[in-house]
């Protein structure tokens, strides 16, 4: 069998980091390979290197035997290689159509804007991404982003796709639907690498797999030689248990309740409440509503009915200071977005929501912020060079474990999660997976949103919502099956 | 669910974003119209269009630029220097040139090459050095006027070779001559940026560089390339100014910049690159040329005219703000 | 006077002198004659500096004069009202002063050489005022209006038509001396009054050229005896003024001495290092000088340049190239 | 690998690249003594020093606004506007006040609350309305000059209260007031920067508006307290101003605008928010001040000095560029 791709002893440093040290990697053509391994093990930097975005230190490139082009002929990288990347490469300015033909909206000079929109609409059908291809990208929710991304690379007609954590913000329904169409693209012999960290989807869609540990390469084996355990010991270099939820019973006095909320074109009707010692997961499928709902409870969202109130405190609606003054703690859906301050560090970062007891006088302590902050980066094990390192040099998972260390650093008596997981890898997840119920153990009620059916088993009983409504209240002990039923609205 | 249903209605608004200032527009010509008998006549609206004309192209570079996600200061110098080197390289010393005495008919191409130079100056510290695009070009908005101050010791450049003069100057179907440039140069602006990639490019670049840059556009080349493009329109600018005027005054441009700024930020062009319409930033300099048309015929106390300027701008940011329906930065 | 010094050190000493800025032709003009006019009268001159039209600068540069030893300095401050502490601290540091062109409001120094502003709005005034018969509508283009010499030039030339020539329309547009602006002005209100028949500018340098350009674009670049003729009187004398007077493109300018403001500059300064005085009364050279509260001026004449005499070897636009 | 073992460096140089500009200042001084033996001297840097007092709080105020995300051009105008209007409040008519007549001791609270005012109505629109920073500040610009401009009708103030005089000309421990005044401000500013809660939350909202919200940090409130502390910045500028020259002339700060964003930048201090320090604006101040000395010093030529003047500037953002290491914005 052919090598398609090919990468030789990459060498790639950032400052004092060592992406890459020696790292290689081989696919063969037409299978599915994936690439997995911890937060920061330096999946993403190979990921440019094979796009041609970065230039190694050292190490070669090949695509079919043949050193890859020069870095300035994006053309040439363009026709070996498409890629969905990690972080967003959608332009918010301009409409989905043009982002999804952004530099060949026109096979001819002129642009016909009718032609290109429905071009759009063609590819959005083939995959079934349900929006408007005239919107601007911008107005879409990160999950619609995602997809259009996703449809952009599979659009390209490329040999070898690349898919970096592509259904890290995807829900059930819209990763079976990726998968169908990757499946439909290796049977026409296209080439793929995948990277994520649901290491079940590994096993469900890709033929071999290669693992990174500490910017090197330690294995590649196909699938089906590699058990879970093993896989999972080779990410970690050691071996890890899977995850137990534990059992606990909630307390009696109710920390986090909203009535009557209701937010036009989001969801109504809603009520609330959250005990201590409680996990309240909320599920649903695209567009239930969950997200908003979470948003409101932390004061993103001003509901236009009905109240909040956070530890027996009526919250001002739209006020996250004061819902936070009153003991809340909260992961935010997009993590760039609203979650960290790229410039500043991963101290500052972490701190943020408890700069007031950092010091007097509105003063902030340095050497009790950096003790503060090395206690997060020990317990959530961030891989960063210290504190003092700016976040955004930090890996997509590292940097949700920042948000997630915000979060917590105040010991929040309520605490709302919304994906807290996304692109977080097994170890990690279980890590913070941890943290909420610690939190919980603690007596704080917690509020887990996810489109992830593992995360919602550390919950007491989950809330399904659907078009905006709750539906069902599940107590612990549901199975996937049952689940997902009530999530597409099967069952009542 | 409810934003579903309904794209069609925000189809239509996105575009006619570029229009929130037609309201403005409107207003401004009524308020005009019942403030004074003159304005309405074709006479004083060619005038306002004549007068607006160089600055107009000034505005179009500028708004390319920042769509771009870049900045460019100095472009105003650009307006009275480039054609002053140019002029200086063909008339003799008793003129004030430098003794060269290249023909005179080459001094519209001379111009417009340094102007372009001047652009790829810009371009090269910007880009090339990675420096700020505010500060390189705040100190080349210095440097620049330095090249006109200096050679020419302050003097004003009364005797220029004809053919600088002509295109400020020549009337072409009973119109300005410089209307019709800058008529046909927004157009061809507008289309450039709303029906050609390279155009599109722009948005892109402006929007997130690295994107575009993974998209396979020649991010460095094109940004070069604006950079020119912006210097030499900056050029002609300065060559219908010359032409009106009649002379070129060592002040020629100076002070323009922050009137192109705010035509261009009234018209919806963003600061922030990415976002804006070469129509839209059309419609704010013909704001700006009511504006002054109108405290001109009803001679405002020249004491109180910026007061009543600045107010008016910020009115009319406010319409665009309004119609515009999203927060401006 | 006599016992001039050549050799550096002895004698009067330095003189520091600041120019006031770099980009008008009246100015450059000036600043030309001042090394030539320092050669004549053997004045020993520091480095020039230039204040850029900011009054801010022009007391850094004179601190900076002060620190490199200036015994006299000369400076031209445009905004007469804030460099009164400066001349207090000159005068602490018995350090004497001359201004040209301006007229400092507080503060002391040793001589004022400079024209009459107002005298140039006047003069502007009754030109256009006779050759208008004393009705019809003119135009000022004005300079800035933040500046001492453009405000005396309009208020002069405005009171002097409320007075002297009631039937007579004035309108004042503010150009801050910019020529994209005089046209634009000067073109609107030509639309707006079509029968506007005299325009006078307060500086040649930037409003000639803009003035011909909109005149003639409008057809209405035509000699005197023409009906449809404008008259035009400028300010300042520069030789570009002169020949369209010739040409009968305009009718006057008023000659704004930058030789004599050079030399009687200098001439004061090294009579302050020589440590002579100077009394009010007729000068020698066709002056007369006034006492301030503050100190003495030296009206230099400005003579109004017409067709008669614009050929006269005397203007200093003459003598220029 | 061998960079693996040196995480230490990192953090150091991170925090030197506030002093970037520090051997710029060192070759500044080295080449300023070689010219002219004036320039070392005691007498000669206070002087350098007490010339920058006034520029240097605006460039104070432009910092943390900037460092903030946001823009203010209209601070140039403050400068003069503010302590202007509050003289006028208090002088008689016949020294060009209103004749109101407020007693001459209640002129620096005016003149400071005056400021405060507008760097409060700037934030109402910026933060209300979510107009553009850039284009309302700079029809702000316009608007209170023209407050200036109308009620002086362009006459300088010159017969001014003793108390608005105090502090531009009184001198300390033997150093003009304005030089204490100044060092103290920025040292606050480098503090409350650095080590104050509320310092660092413009750091977050300048790096991330929404993060900063969902951190807790009431965002609206940091911002308007910054518009009115920079506009409440521009007053004190404008009235140490006042006193080192002793009148209110109707040019007062204008143009001084460009200075402050050269300083700041080449300080270090990014036009798109979130980034540079205090500390790394004063050394840019520095710079400026001591290349207008020297050329001052050196007596170049008026005709040329803004052509070496800009090109200073330039080598100096080349060289903050270069021992900075990162691509500036
Ligand atoms: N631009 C950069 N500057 C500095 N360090 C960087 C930069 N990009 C990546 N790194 C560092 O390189 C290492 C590898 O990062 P990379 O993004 O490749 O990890 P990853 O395997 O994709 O992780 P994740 O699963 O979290 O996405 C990390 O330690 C990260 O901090
Ligand atoms: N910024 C927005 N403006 C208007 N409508 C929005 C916006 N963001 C999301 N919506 C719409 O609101 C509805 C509810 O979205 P919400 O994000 O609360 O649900 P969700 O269950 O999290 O969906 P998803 O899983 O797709 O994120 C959807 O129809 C969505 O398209
Ligand atoms: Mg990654
Ligand atoms: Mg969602």
């Amino acid at each position: 069998m052919n090598v398609h791709v090919e990468a030789r002893d990459v060498v790639k440093r950032f400052g004092p980091t060592t992406a890459l040290a020696g790292a290689k990697i081989a696919i063969t053509e037409g299978e599915t390979h994936a690439l997995v391994g911890r937060n920061g093990a330096g999946k993403s930097t190979l990921v440019s290197i094979l796009t041609g975005l970065q230039r190694p230190d050292e190490g070669e490139v090949l695509f079919a035997g043949q050193p890859a082009p020069a870095l300035a002929d994006r053309d040439a990288w363009r026709r070996r290689v498409a890629c969905v990347y990690q972080k967003s490469t959608i332009i918010s300015a301009l409409t989905v159509a043009e982002n999804l033909f952004l530099n060949r909206q026109s096979e001819k000079n002129v642009i016909n804007w009718r032609a290109l929109a429905g071009r759009a609409r063609e590819l959005l059908d083939t995959y079934e991404v349900d929006v408007d291809a005239q919107a601007l990208a911008g107005d879409l929710s990160v999950e619609q982003r995602q997809l259009v991304e996703i449809a952009r690379a599979l659009s390209f007609g490329a040999r070898f796709i690349i898919l970096d954590e592509p259904t890290a913000r995807l829900d059930g329904p819209a990763i079976e639907r990726l998968f169908t169409r990757m499946r439909s693209l290796r049977e026409q012999g296209v080439t793929m690498m995948y990277i994520s960290h649901h290491l079940d989807e590994v096993y469900e869609i890709c033929q071999s797999v290669t693992v990174f540990r500490d910017a090197r390469h330690v294995t590649t084996r196909p699938v089906a030689d590699l058990p879970h355990d093993e896989l999972v010991a080779a990410m970690t270099g050691e071996a890890t248990a899977v995850y137990e939820a534990r059992s606990r019973t909630p307390g009696e006095s109710v920390v986090l309740s909203g009535e009557n909320l209701g937010l036009a074109g989001r969801y109504s009707g809603i009520d609330i409440s959250v005990r201590s010692g409680e996990v309240v997961g909320l599920a649903g499928s695209a567009s239930s509503g969950k997200v908003g709902l979470a948003e409101t409870l932390v004061g993103l969202r001003r509901a236009d009915t009905g109240t909040v109130t956070v530890n027996g405190t009526k919250v001002t609606p739209g006020d996250v200071p004061a819902a936070m003054k009153a003991g809340l703690g909260f992961v935010p859906e997009d993590r760039h977005h609203e979650g960290f301050v790229p410039l500043l560090s991963v101290g500052e970062n972490a701190t943020f929501p408890i700069a007031r007891k950092l010091g007097r006088y509105g003063l902030i302590s340095p050497s009790r912020r950096r003790a503060t902050a090395e206690r997060m980066i020990d317990s959530l094990d961030i891989k960063t060079e210290g504190p003092d390192q700016p976040v955004a040099d930090l890996s997509g998972g590292n940097a949700q474990k920042v948000v997630f260390a915000r979060a917590l650093v105040d010991d929040p008596t309520v605490l709302v999660v919304i994906n807290p997981t996304a692109g977080v890898d097994v170890k990690a997840k279980q890590a913070l997976l941890g943290a909420v119920e610690d939190a919980v153990e603690r007596g704080a009620g917690a509020v887990l949103v996810s489109d992830e059916l593992d995360d919602l088993r550390i919950c007491d009983r989950v809330l399904v919502m659907f078009h905006g409504r709750v539906v069902k209240d599940v107590p612990r002990g549901w199975t996937d099956h049952e689940l997902v039923a009530v999530m597409e609205g099967m069952e009542e | 669910m409810t934003t579903l249903t309904a794209p069609a209605p925000r189809v239509r608004l996105a575009r006619f974003r570029d229009l929130t200032l037609v309201p403005v527009i409107v207003i401004l010509l009524i308020v005009g119209a019942v403030l004074d008998p003159t304005f309405l006549t074709a006479g004083n609206l060619t005038n306002v269009l004549q007068q607006q004309a160089a600055i107009s192209l000034l505005v179009l570079a500028e708004a390319m630029i920042l769509i771009a996600g870049k900045f460019d200061l100095s472009l105003e110098s650009t307006v009275g220097t480039a054609p002053a080197i140019a002029v200086m390289l063909c008339v003799p010393v008793a003129a004030g040139g430098f003794g060269i005495g290249l023909p005179g008919a080459l001094v519209i191409p001379l111009a417009l090459l340094i102007g372009a130079a001047i652009g790829a100056f810009n371009g090269f510290l910007i880009i090339r050095f990675q420096l700020s695009a505010f500060i390189v070009t705040l100190a080349m908005l210095i440097i620049v006027h330095g090249f006109l101050q200096g050679p020419s010791e302050g003097k004003t450049l009364f005797q220029l070779p004809d053919s600088i003069l002509y295109l400020g100057s020549a009337l072409w179907l009973g119109l300005p001559a410089a209307i019709w440039i800058a008529g046909a140069l927004f157009a061809a602006g507008i289309f450039g940026l709303g029906y050609l990639r390279l155009g599109r490019s722009l948005y892109a670049i402006g929007g997130n560089m690295d994107a575009a840059r993974a998209a396979g556009i020649r991010v460095d080349r094109v940004l070069y390339g604006v950079f020119i493009l912006g210097g030499t329109l900056a050029a002609l600018a300065g060559i219908l100014e010359t032409g009106r005027l009649g002379a070129i005054g060592n002040n020629q441009g100076v002070g323009w910049i922050f009137m192109v700024f705010a035509a261009a930020v009234i018209g919806g062009v963003s600061m922030d690159g990415g976002k804006g319409t070469i129509l839209g930033a059309l419609t704010g300099v013909l704001v700006i040329g009511l504006v002054q048309n109108i405290l001109t015929l009803i001679g405002v106390s020249g004491f109180w005219q910026p007061v009543i300027y600045g107010a008016i701008i910020l009115i009319a940011l406010m319409i665009s703000r309004i119609a515009g329906g999203k927060a401006q930065d | 006077g006599g016992g001039t010094t050549t050799g550096a050190g002895s004698g009067g000493g330095k003189v520091g002198i600041d120019h006031p800025r770099a980009d008008s032709d009246f100015w450059n003009s000036y600043i030309k004659y001042v090394p030539q006019m320092a050669g004549e009268l053997k004045v020993e001159l520091m480095p020039a500096t230039n204040s850029q039209n900011d009054v801010a600068k022009l007391v850094n540069n004179v601190q900076a004069l002060i620190g490199q030893g200036a015994k006299v300095i000369v400076m031209a401050p445009q905004d007469t009202g804030a460099i009164a502490n400066t001349l207090q601290q000159l005068e602490n540091k018995k350090i004497p002063v001359v201004t040209v062109d301006t007229r400092p409001d507080k503060g002391k120094v040793f001589m004022v050489v400079r024209a009459d502003n107002r005298a140039y709005g006047t003069k502007a005034c009754e030109f256009l005022g006779e050759k208008l018969g004393g009705k019809g509508k003119v135009v000022q283009l004005q300079g800035a209006l933040s500046s001492i010499n453009g405000r005396d030039r309009s208020e002069a030339f405005s009171e002097c038509m409320k007075s002297k020539f009631p039937g007579i329309t004035v309108f004042s547009e503010p150009t801050d001396w910019e020529g994209s602006k005089a046209a634009s002005m000067l073109q609107t209100r030509l639309e707006q009054n079509p029968d506007i028949k005299g325009i006078y500018m307060h500086a040649g340098g930037v409003h000639l050229a803009p003035t011909l350009q909109v005149l003639k674009q409008k057809g209405l670049l035509v000699p005197p005896s023409d009906p449809k003729h404008i008259f035009v009187i400028s300010n300042d004398g520069i030789p570009q003024e002169f020949e369209s007077i010739r040409k009968g493109d305009i009718d006057a300018t008023v000659s704004q001495p930058a030789d004599l403001y050079a030399k009687y500059a200098l001439f004061y300064a090294k009579a302050a290092a020589d440590g002579k005085t100077f009394k009010p009364g007729p000068t020698d050279h066709g002056s007369t000088i006034i006492q301030l509260p503050n100190g003495l001026e030296d009206q230099l004449p400005a003579p109004l340049v017409t067709k008669e005499n614009v050929d006269d070897q005397a203007l200093w636009g003459n003598q220029v190239k």
